[in-house]
């Protein structure tokens, strides 16, 4: 039985941050249309093969790749694999706790692993060592650090931006050996780039990064993945209250201008 | 030592644009639902969709234990998707991995918009959703049969939540995806909705669409929805009557 | 620390059904050897190789059995393996919960186990592929989806059932390849058919077939597994008061009758 | 590249009938229990039979935390049989496996017909069986050596549960089967009893018996508690006199 | 089939006496503390040693729900050392281990003789100490940053710990063994102190040291403690001023 | 998070034994430097290839060694492994509970471990069978079965005791074939011999061995792991207030005469 741990938010704050929404603000100062600050510094944790630790607003998450050498799924005989974890610290929020992943934690790392796998950013293909018996396994562990809403979109950043910044050593078969040259590091095969905007329903309108504060007390979620030529490669809908085709149409249509703002800061 | 497996005959795909299964683009698998088919349970369903077999069973509203979840103002509806061991090709291990932890997320946000959850404080109501046989959309055959066992379990609900996918296979947008589909298929978007106001309380994506794609395939789910609603109506009246 | 859930029966209830039973009756009519409605539906499950879905009553069970190449135990090196699970499914009964087996689930499991196992219904020694490295393993799992009492009976009918159900893909050795043939699908070597009968103790009478009112409120509960020819093959006392040496002989009297009675189920 | 294991010495089976290690078909292992042998446990036991060595300590009754399991009117007992690593030949992974989860089962159902549990409502009485050294025959060992830990902590009985096996090993009746006879063997038929009544509060039975020698294995177990049951008398009074 | 890999640059040892990154014997690492660094936590830290980068948060003091471990008259300080599966060369599978189970635990024993915990009965202080990247040194460092998290917390304090581990390596008593130090010296003695009184709070010994030996790091690690010390003071009025 | 479970002691209990020890005197009589009665019997569990049980005062282990061939760690291909557990059984206190191994244990085991590897008590390098490919690894598990004090220094002589008294079968290697012969036992390759003493801080003072009464109240403690030569093989504080370094160097000196004396018992 898995269980979600919900916060009692008094009526109250909930009403007065949906009047705030109402009247076309925000509590923040932001527009609907606004993500908050971003950074994204690349590379942050050398022993990973691959790393980057993002900021949007005061949420914060740091991502390590790291490749390791595995067996392929049976049914994928040829491809390399890529495996997604996250784990909500204990330390990123009084809610958290330590123990095994929660259906939160799952649920971003399906997510984000969904958003990276169907737009196939990495030629998995490539990642074949000996066909059939030895791939590239690339675990791609986000650590989140610091809780202040939107996981979604800095974890799905976070992540496009360690897989750029992967490096694994070189393989070639000599007869019946393989030959690892850690001294040859390539680059992971990256043929594409997407990332992901997600919007809270709030009194109505409908938000882009949401605060901590605003995912308290929202009615619905819309989550979007989108890929560099506007392809929607993933999609994810949260919260408690419904929502409406118009509100999923609308947010796809900000999130083509936005994706592309946010793959900005991965040049 | 090499082992070597013959080919088994999977139903593959057929010439640009036909289903593998002969169906029309917007035709669902064969459906077949059945209301209080459990003794013990307080309610539950029986549902077959084409070669999915799903039971549900609904305990509820019963005594909240666990202090830690309980809401003093609202049940709480919690939700179980597990697969049988056997209702897969390659035995599935018991107990919940990473993709049932999900759907059992999603089943319960899907649910919840329509139960009237605040007349039964520090409560439970619990759906435990069993995929016996599983043949593609099984997330969203669990929530059309949940809803029917909340019904027959007289849960309080302002409309039955039916769900259903549509995706892209084969370059084309279709209904009801089956497991070679889906598996084969270049996406999947899994819909469930409240049929009176057409409001969607799950939605994913997974898979490549352009917006306008996407959108034919959300319009097709819909139009599944809606005939699976009138199934799960019948299945209803033929258990209690009108 | 293994902790049996008890569930409190008023006192008055447990008066009354034993003042039943020592009139000679039981609630719900039957006879003191008579069991309650059984079904058996073979080949419920398509996509598993062998199953049954199994009524004693309300009482109900999905049985799968499902062959997996593996590795054969190192002191039985060429003899395949029977592995037999069960889960009392939170959805059986109100007093189930989720979570890995508890002792009542581990006792269901190995008993049937055992019931199978020990009177060779399978000649697992067939199941050898190449001898010392691979065998077929079964796994037979037991889905218990309604509890209405004597589960024991219900999951060695099942379980038998499922395994008589049962195909595998022929294998060949060739020099140093096995061809495992998928569509040369042959039924497992049944050498023998074994059953089990389960009694309960009540107000001093032996009664077969306990549903969950009688199992609620009985002293002490007796299982006899039997092969065809009479031979008894397992025996389980389960209960928190004792039996005589005249209850059990009692039992394993009657289980004769009853095992040819319930053999009829699987033709 | 092969790992060929020389063969140890096992002492094997011998002529039809015969006994492997010698013994008539009616004779015990070497037996020997003492009570009292631990400071912290209220109540403790040590057992050897043969080559098997069994500590056993009880604690309670005592106050129970986990109000789950809690008895408004009488105390629950609780066992817990567990091997030590070093126990058995190939070394054993710490922690519960499903055989020690069903013995600790049936071990508790054996104790608790003779156990005034009612004196002590809301509370537990918890016996700990650790097998420190296995040789065929641990879990009625492990329970006739429980007895003696009770009876040391105090427990209040209305009788000292005795446990033995029976068995058919080289096609012949035999009691408390030695390892090699219990897995070599035909069949084991494990019992615990009261023997004031002769009364039965365990009883198993593992391989093929016609219901002729069933009820002989039977009545041999039944010989064996008796004799058993002087030895656990024994040790009470080497502890604590008359 | 055989696997090669071909040998990476690591920076290895060099000739006697001397450190392999050019140190001097009582020299420590490049040293970075900076407080107030998360915006959740009531305090954290962020430290950089070398090559480690720690993260410390802290929560509390807080209302303790798992009554079992509640102290009537103080509160308790939990502390946990984690190792993120990115933080080391092979990746470290998520969850605790035996090593951070015991850092964790010495962990909490360093921190707690300077809290005043009788201010805040029943209740909890807790510690989450992440290690992000790892380069020999870990559990000093983290014990280091926790003091300047705590700090940062407001949490009353008589004294703020500090850490600092010393060794043997390449025959010589050295300060704050690097990584490669750690793992091919001979000896390691991380400690932890309270610095206006020496007294020392941890202490653990790892590797073959003559008493004299001992004696000589021990000093070392005092002198290094002293040394970091101050520029956890530094970080503190950074933050806070003086 | 990890968590000590703290016996509440009456401050009235603690206050007596500080006062009887600042006196000079122990609650049971015992001189400061004086260890209660030690009893050890090698060989007592025979299905162990190495086994010991370890009697200080009534603190008791049972300590069994085996052998196992296995795998080398990759970054030690040619050498053993020593695999250290430890329970502290239920059976053994009535605050220990069942489960898996809380931080006590965790620590004793990591402790008893340190304490035998870096002394280099065994040549780990002749446990090789075939470098890089199998290697032997010891486990050696202590059972807790009565805990009165002190498991650190009974854990330690335990395992070196069990060490010493651990066969193993012999191995050779013909070609590819490698030959274990279990008719020849061969003990293990011993070169060193490492024990431990603790002292609790109590009352200003140090004394050796603590009894559960002494832990219960101790301030801090300090065990010292040294071998034979006088050389400090491993240290360990614990407690949750501080010590000084004349209490380390005073322990220190005093671990010089009783690990002599301790060895005694191995003889």
């Amino acid at each position: 039985m898995v269980i979600k741990m919900v916060t009692i938010i008094p009526e109250i704050i909930k009403e007065s941050i949906f009047n705030i929404v109402k009247n076309g603000e925000r509590t923040d100062g932001r527009a609907f249309d606004e993500y908050r600050e971003i950074s994204l510094e690349i590379g942050f944790i050398n022993k990973a093969e691959g790393s980057a630790r993002v900021k949007i607003g005061n949420t914060q998450i740091v991502v390590g790749a790291k490749p390791q050498i595995g067996t392929p799924f049976p049914d994928t005989p040829n491809v390399g694999v890529l495996m997604t974890n996250s784990e909500l610290l204990p330390m990123a929020s009084p809610t958290f706790e330590s123990g095994p992943p929660d259906d939160r934690s799952v649920e971003l790392s399906r997510v984000t692993d969904r958003c990276m796998r169907e737009s196939k950013v990495i030629d998995l293909e490539k990642l074949a060592i000996i066909p059939g018996e030895k791939v590239w396994m690339i675990f791609l562990d986000l650590h989140i650090i610091d809780y202040d809403g939107n996981l979604f979109d800095a974890a799905v950043l976070g992540s496009m931006a360690a897989l750029m910044n992967t490096h694994i050593p070189e393989t070639s078969c000599e007869g019946d050996e393989v030959v690892i040259d850690y001294e040859k590091m390539i680059p992971l095969p990256i043929q594409d780039k997407a990332l992901m905007c997600t919007f809270a329903k709030i009194g109505g309108e409908i938000v882009i990064d949401p605060s901590l504060e605003e995912e308290d007390v929202l009615d619905a979620r819309i989550s979007i993945g989108m890929k560099e030529d506007g392809t929607i490669c993933a999609m994810q809908k949260g919260g408690s209250k419904p929502i409406t085709k118009d509100d999923v149409m609308k947010a796809i249509n900000i999130s083509k201008d936005k994706t592309k703002e946010l793959m900005e800061h991965l040049k | 030592m090499i082992t070597i497996i013959t080919n088994t005959n999977i139903n593959t795909g057929t010439e640009a644009g036909e289903r593998a299964d002969g169906r029309a683009s917007n035709e669902l698998r064969p459906l077949k639902i059945e209301a209080g088919v459990l003794k013990r349970a307080d309610g539950s369903a029986y549902l077959e969709l084409g070669g999915n077999k799903i039971l549900v069973a609904v305990y509820g509203p019963r005594e909240l234990h666990v202090r830690r979840i309980m809401q003093p103002n609202r049940a709480v509806l919690r939700c179980r998707y597990n697969m049988a061991p056997f209702s897969v090709d390659d035995r599935k291990r018991p107990g919940p991995d990473r993709r049932s932890v999900e759907i059992s997320k999603i089943t319960s946000e899907a649910l919840t918009p329509v139960v009237f959850l605040e007349k039964f404080p520090r409560s439970t109501i619990d759906v435990f959703i069993e995929i016996l046989q599983a043949d593609g959309g099984t997330r969203c055959a669990g929530i059309t049969a949940a809803s029917v066992a909340l019904a027959d379990a007289g849960v309080p609900m302002k409309d039955m939540i039916v769900s259903c996918a549509a995706g892209k296979a084969n370059e084309k947008i279709v209904l009801d995806l089956s497991e070679w589909e889906d598996k084969e298929g270049e996406a999947d978007v899994p819909i469930a909705m409240m049929p009176r106001t057409g409001e969607i309380t799950l939605l994913q994506s997974d898979g490549n669409l352009t917006p306008e794609e996407f959108e034919k395939a959300l319009d097709l789910a819909v139009e599944g929805c809606k005939k699976i609603s009138e199934e799960q109506k019948k299945a209803i009246i033929a258990r209690y009557g009108d």
